[in-house]
């Protein structure tokens, strides 16, 4: 889709859920072959920059998903990992469980982008298990994808809704793997992994380092060339 | 001559007993054999063991497997309804009234294959470093470390295809073959449901899973999966 | 093929490479999956009872081997296990190497038919390395076969043609597999391994027990049922 | 956007050195690269490591490649010229020239198939009790033995295929697949040589091996192997 213009929010407004997706999608090379999470990163095929061709995984057994299936149109044998009724893109493939996680297990993904509770400074990921004491445990695919594909990036708000920090030294919630997010999106910055330290790549405009740093549970580096996280209007102005 | 065709749902379901276990194929709502699922249901059987990807799913299609506590052990990797509240069999679990064994999609993929092509046991890096493989044998390769893997296999595998001929040969539509052409390899007895049984016979490039692996086929039109 | 009359040969004749071949193929059920090694094993798709449907496996990828091309008409890119241009029956199925021994290891097939050198009254087989002290090996698919088939059968010339036992107490030739040979197809006789015992089920016409135990290195049970080995004339009156 | 097709051999066969290990698919006749690995012939590269299913056809493709010394390695399953009389590639062996793993057929493809699906060993039946496994670890399941294998990786992977796309999506003709399709996963470098390069994109059931595994594609014609 055309990129919209850039939205001018009052200083220090987190970003939106469409607006961490689309942050994320402009980080997709062309021709990557990338497998999306449920929740935001899904969202992130809806502003991968036009131009670029881009091979959308769904560990169900699709490499190249094309858009949700009009109403009426789709066919219920044909469903991507969130269960949506989806097409085909051109040069699409469609394989067995076995086969797709072979794929991912084997290393030919380039990113997974994933949703998460938490992110430590060293690269664990927690992202399966709520701690829930009334419902049951589920996977998915989450720990393979993580494991296997040769970048790992998350889209998670900066904070809980209670306001407790995401980003930690040491998770707390049961860990999904060990070491390998590479980058994580929030609504606050963008903020690489890279020997075990956070990175702060960008941020978003009117945030203070030391603001971000209070809802931050592990220390913060600034990149020396650490710009401002601007996203355009994705959601009517709102 | 070879026929795997069967007529009706009684001979496509014989010897299935208490205490067997079942593989149940199915993603979301492509591949759900609903009809054999509620076949399943209909038997008033005990002690099931069920391994499918998501009990969600299963339930949905005939709630009586987990209401009527058919299931004493599950192997998945979901145990979680839809509704904030816990469905009936989260409630059994939590009360240990039935056994569960959670996996990672691809392991559990991976597993069955495994159980299907002779191989024993594997090493996998997923979930390494996780509480799933606490005290379990793990081992360096190039660096790295893995955890060991055994192979799956039940009893009886239900699946759903597309097509299929009287060879056994399958056609899977869309993304109908996810878990279930591994799980015809790794079980004992495959029973398929499908929307077309190909009087002609499949062609080679039309077959996604040789008949080898198919015991018994019965035509059975797509259900929705929740009754 | 039609089955032709049996043959009235002199008292102790030995039978033929093909009449092995159709002995073998007698044991063939309606519906088996069969694998059939080179040399005289894949003679036994010739003589099989045409009312009796048979796949024929191929290890390099074919499940429902049809019969060898007419000249001119093969496809040099589809070929049997023994590089011959084959065409495929009716229900045939194509896959990989991966697929096709992962069939084979998983114990789907339910016979294969192979050569040997020497088969041990335990069920020990070799058949893959002659020891010559000039050529390089060759194990191709023998070793996953004999392992995996749910039923090995081996048909062999019961003697060396310097007259030496192939049919022994313990195998000189390096083994393919340990313990997994069920039945034996020769030119003199049928025998079955049962519980490390070699049982004679069918012996030539004209052939004593002790005549046959004398040119076989390893102690024969003869069943009480144990029949007369005839086999039609497939060769022409030779 | 992705355009996995090569003008020409150069830019097909770029970047292969000495030193090299080079998957190379083929069943007899079947998927054989002729075109490629004349080329890797002409490149006059030493200390190459091959993994193919058998010595002969690759020799038979292009016998500079052991005549001239280019080989030091070689993992395969048949180590046999077809005379009586020993193949230059049997005598190197026997001289000592060149060092030789010889596996079985399944052990080979599923250790291939393993180095593309993330698996670092596996448990197998195949070769237990032959002089294969001598000292190697073997471990009891359900009161069978079993040997570890591990996976196989490669720097470049060989193929050939009757049809290609732009995503580098392949289609193989008759039994062209073979060991091929595991090949492509298990190299970090896929250049495959096609008859026909599809101008509108192989249709989905069309696709048996998807284009993420391959990184170059070359229209050649069939070549007969014996030069």
């Amino acid at each position: 889709m055309s990129t919209p213009p850039l939205s001018t929010p009052p200083l220090g407004t987190p970003l939106t859920r469409n607006q961490m997706a689309w942050r994320a999608a402009q980080d997709l090379a062309d021709g990557a072959y990338v497998n999306l999470g449920l929740g935001m990163p899904v969202l992130a095929a809806n502003y991968a920059p036009a131009e670029r061709e881009i091979f959308y995984h769904s560990e169900n057994g699709i490499l190249g998903v094309g858009p949700v299936a009009l109403p009426g149109q789709g066919d219920p044998e044909l469903v991507d990992a969130g269960s949506q009724l989806v097409t085909l893109r051109d040069g699409a493939s469609v394989f067995d469980s076995v086969a797709s996680f072979a794929m991912i297990r084997g290393g030919h993904l380039d990113i997974t982008i994933l949703g998460a509770f938490q992110v430590a400074a060293n690269g664990d990921l927690a992202n399966w298990d709520a701690l829930s004491a009334e419902k049951g445990p589920l996977i998915g695919g989450a720990m393979d994808l993580s494991m296997g594909a040769k970048a790992v990036h998350i889209i998670m708000r900066h904070t809980t809704r209670e306001g407790e920090a995401r980003l930690v030294t040491a998770c707390s919630y049961p860990l999904t793997v060990r070491g390998r997010v590479n980058r994580v999106y929030t609504d606050l910055a963008v903020l690489d992994i890279e020997q075990g330290q956070l990175v702060v790549r960008e941020i978003i405009p009117g945030l203070r380092h030391d603001e971000l740093a209070a809802v931050t549970d592990a220390p913060l580096t600034f990149a020396a060339d650490c710009r401002e996280l601007i996203a355009p209007d994705l959601d009517g102005g709102i | 001559m070879i026929n795997k065709v069967v007529g009706d749902l009684a001979a496509a379901m014989a010897g299935i007993q208490s205490d067997a276990s079942i593989m149940i194929s199915g993603f979301s709502n492509a591949g759900v054999p609903t009809t054999l699922v509620r076949a399943l249901g209909a038997m008033n059987l005990t002690g099931l063991t069920l391994i499918m990807n998501a009990a969600r799913r299963i339930d949905e299609c005939d709630a009586s497997l987990f209401n009527d506590r058919r299931v004493d052990h599950v192997i998945t990797t979901a145990f979680r309804g839809p509704e904030a509240a816990p469905a009936n069999f989260e409630q059994q679990w939590k009360r240990g009234e039935l056994s569960l064994e959670i996996l990672p999609q691809g392991t559990f993929a991976e597993r069955i294959r495994a159980g299907g092509a002779g191989i024993p046991a594997f090493f996998s890096p997923t979930a390494v470093g996780t509480s799933l493989v606490e005290g379990r044998e793990q081992r360096d390769f190039n660096g790295q470390t893995y955890v060991l893997e055994e192979a799956l296999t039940a009893d009886f595998a239900l699946l759903r295809a597309q097509k299929a001929d009287r060879h056994g040969n399958l056609f899977f539509r869309g993304t109908q073959a996810n878990f279930g052409s591994a799980m015809a390899t790794a079980a004992r007895t495959t029973i398929v449901e499908v929307a077309e049984i190909s009087e002609t016979g499949l062609r080679p490039e039309e077959i996604h899973l040789p008949g080898i692996y198919v015991q018994r086929v019965l035509q059975a039109p797509r259900q929705d999966q929740i009754a």
